[in-house]
């Protein structure tokens, strides 16, 4: 758990192989930009779930080869991708009507603040220039489960996972899940509720870098698959 | 009945102050022709409803480097450097809104639909009223987006969003027939039947224009109603990836 | 003006003729039940409209052979029709944001009262079983221009041009303008005023055939082509 | 994934006083066999959305005649004998509505949208109440529908309406594929895809099923995702005509 940015690039693929897990056969899923744009390589090829673009694609296959490019075919991060079989294509207001509507069964979201009672910051902070929220106030009001991937903590050691969040909010108790380096945490009527300790560090580790009350009820070895 | 005209006589009648609902997604499915007619045309303080402003240079940004753009409302600007210079300077005013409330807000004005309540946003500073719009030019906040209007239906805290409507809607297809019926090429749809829907005057520009007739009328993914001028894409306009992945997925 | 079917006939052949006249050159146009379903049989072949059905046609082509008949294809008094060059196919929901949306350029509609402030009343009746309103109320709200085709006077001699409609109403100041056999009406600030009057009839008939006051204020000879 | 089943066991878990969001345009477009499959159940009670109850013995009409529809939402009962008379007797509660209000409805209840504005009805008894919702065995009227709330936006008075959602949509396409992804054929699209949307659990009804990869992404009039099985249509089944025109057009 240093700062050397190879510790920080195996925390990330930790959390995204993880993050594979919430994916089960048949779901559909929104993939936010940052560690959940990793987790379909993590992905079991036995599962097939359909992805969703909030640009108004459903069914996203694999990058192109460069000379397969389709300057038409785009992810919501604007980069080229392909389609799958069974690909739908449709306008943006169809696109949220399924986000809205509680369509998505899961979205896999980065974040910069988790709240105990499942608040998410994830779109703006204090200092920066403002870029937007895009989807994200839209993607988790309407799926039916948010799971958050993001570092337990910030980039100067300050927690993210919070009492209150105090960076501006993208949606007001939307989080179902968060998922760190460190474990994985429901959100419950009692705050964060510790489910999966990950190898080689403890539940007290966990505490001192948690900036709220950690309830521990371990349920399953970390990572160990959904059923 | 036939509709199509050149990009230059489509726009010769957006003035200074126009209202432009403009189709695109980044920079897939943009109106390039009809936005380089427009600066062509010298006009300012445009009001543009677009999900992004393009690039520098590119899309939008070529009006927005010409400053020939008062207002913005989109719901994402990224790392478009003059228009965060712009914003930050108060050059610009700038409208934020989620990226589904954009659509719907389109829609609804296209469908005449004056209102409507979303859950989206609800607890937020979009509903309270806490997003900048506009800042001084010494970059404080000179004002405020509005708060929405919030109450409870079924149990839920929702908030209600008005409807967007526009002077002109600017559009990309890839296909129009002569009396405006209009089809999309991939994720190239996005906001384009949106912005045409809420456009008082709809201008499409398509990559082809064919016969009326020509197209099966269930695979029309927008019916000429909506329509009201129809300009053929010049084949020489470049289409631009904005991205490129750097990671297998 | 006698009772007789044949007068009455007449009377709804001379409405739709004059009725075919406010269709003009390239108008998005929706045709209701009753007697403006009569109109295109009198419109004008060097006039190109587009005829709207709001089950969810836009292109509405003419009725067709009974080999020909597709169930799929129907219009929205449910009969068999055919589709026009150019003719889109839609769903129910974008066929009504058209009609909101104030994109059809014009309806005409079967009326049973209208009143002075254009209010109509078209879908019930005090004592029968109620139908339904169908589309009416949608589409005499969201038209640009609505233009009421009906006989003058109620089979029982009653007047249909009323200061106030006694019926329910469809909508409330929605009318622009009523056609009946005896004359051209269109709905001002200052109530029904007369534009045009029908071959073989007078002011003064209408006057006593209307139950509100009637301005006079004629722009044209009946049925004369608009500009 | 594959979503395909047999129409018995995909309607097997529609229980007593379900509701139910069921397409079709009078007799066109209607998920004959589902409603078939559904009669062969027994159940009672049933609350159906649609804009029509089909006619004496096709369509919603064979529900009805069985007298397993509790209450109808519509905007046009027609003709329909059967349907009058239990409604006139206080066997059936109709909520009628206009049909662009309700297509809206069934959109805003897919969309997560749970409520809008619209002029419709504004000025009627509609938005005053006074509409008949049940009558009385003596055919005197027993309730009225209830008012809508009321208030000016932009100078127009407009009424508020509230999404639909039903535990199940029924749908008719023309060809499916296993995932779902419907297209329709012509005018029977009509209120299909809104009532997939609007349905939490939707079965749809298909002339032909392909395998996924089959259609053409840009022209899936309505993504699998709304779709939750798909049953193949018995080929058997006729397609009616209600009416045949009289008078040319």
């Amino acid at each position: 758990m240093t700062g050397t940015s190879g510790a920080k690039a195996d925390a990330r693929k930790r959390i995204a192989a993880r993050g594979a897990q919430e994916l089960r056969e048949g779901m559909y899923v929104n993939l936010g930009i940052g560690i959940p744009t990793s987790v379909p390589s993590f992905l079991d090829p036995d599962v097939s779930v359909v992805l969703h673009s909030e640009n108004g694609l459903l069914g996203i296959g694999g990058f192109p080869a460069p000379e397969d490019e389709d300057p038409d075919t785009i992810n919501a991060g604007k980069e080229p991708v392909t389609l799958a079989a069974g690909a739908a294509v449709f306008d943006s207001a169809l696109s949220f009507a399924m986000v809205r509507g509680g369509h998505l069964d899961l979205a896999l979201l980065g974040g910069m603040q988790v709240s105990a009672t499942g608040d998410l910051a994830n779109w703006r902070t204090a200092g920066k220039l403002i870029k937007g929220m895009g989807g994200a106030m839209d993607i988790v009001r309407g799926a039916r489960r948010v799971v958050i991937l993001m570092e337990h903590t910030a980039q100067d050691g300050g927690a993210k996972l919070v009492r209150h969040c105090t960076l501006p909010l993208t949606g007001k108790g939307v989080v179902d899940r968060v998922i760190t380096e460190l474990g994985v945490f429901d959100i419950t009527g009692q705050g964060f509720v510790l489910r999966e300790l990950a190898p080689g560090t403890t539940a007290d580790e966990v505490r001192g870098r948690t900036d709220a009350p950690v309830t521990v009820d371990m349920r399953r070895p970390w990572g160990a698959a959904w059923n | 009945m036939n509709k199509v005209t050149d990009a230059r006589e489509a726009v010769a009648d957006i003035r200074d102050g126009a209202s432009l609902a403009v189709g695109g997604f980044g920079l897939c499915g943009i109106p390039m022709d009809l936005i380089d007619a427009i600066a062509d045309r010298g006009v300012h303080g445009l009001r543009v409803v677009s999900n992004n402003c393009g690039v520098d240079g590119w899309g939008l940004g070529v009006l927005l480097d010409a400053g020939r753009i008062a207002r913005m409302t989109s719901s994402y600007m990224g790392e478009h450097a003059e228009f965060g210079r712009r914003f930050r300077s108060g050059e610009l005013e700038v409208e934020l809104v989620p990226q589904g409330t954009l659509a719907e807000r389109l829609r609804a004005g296209g469908a005449g639909i004056p209102a409507f309540y979303t859950p989206v946003g609800a607890g937020t500073d979009l509903a309270s009223g806490g997003i900048p719009l506009r800042h001084a030019p010494d970059g404080s906040v000179a004002a405020h987006a509005p708060a929405r209007e919030v109450r409870v239906i079924d149990g839920a805290e929702v908030v209600l969003e008005r409807a967007i409507t526009c002077d002109f809607g600017l559009v990309h297809a890839a296909v129009a027939d002569t009396v405006g019926n209009l089809v999309f090429h991939s994720s190239a749809r996005n906001f384009n039947p949106l912005c045409a829907m809420a456009g008082r005057i709809t201008i499409a520009e398509a990559e082809s224009i064919v016969p009326s007739g020509t197209l099966d009328p269930d695979h029309i993914h927008l019916p000429g109603i909506f329509v009201q001028r129809v300009v053929r894409a010049r084949a020489t306009t470049p289409k631009r990836v904005e991205r490129r992945a750097v990671t297998a997925p």
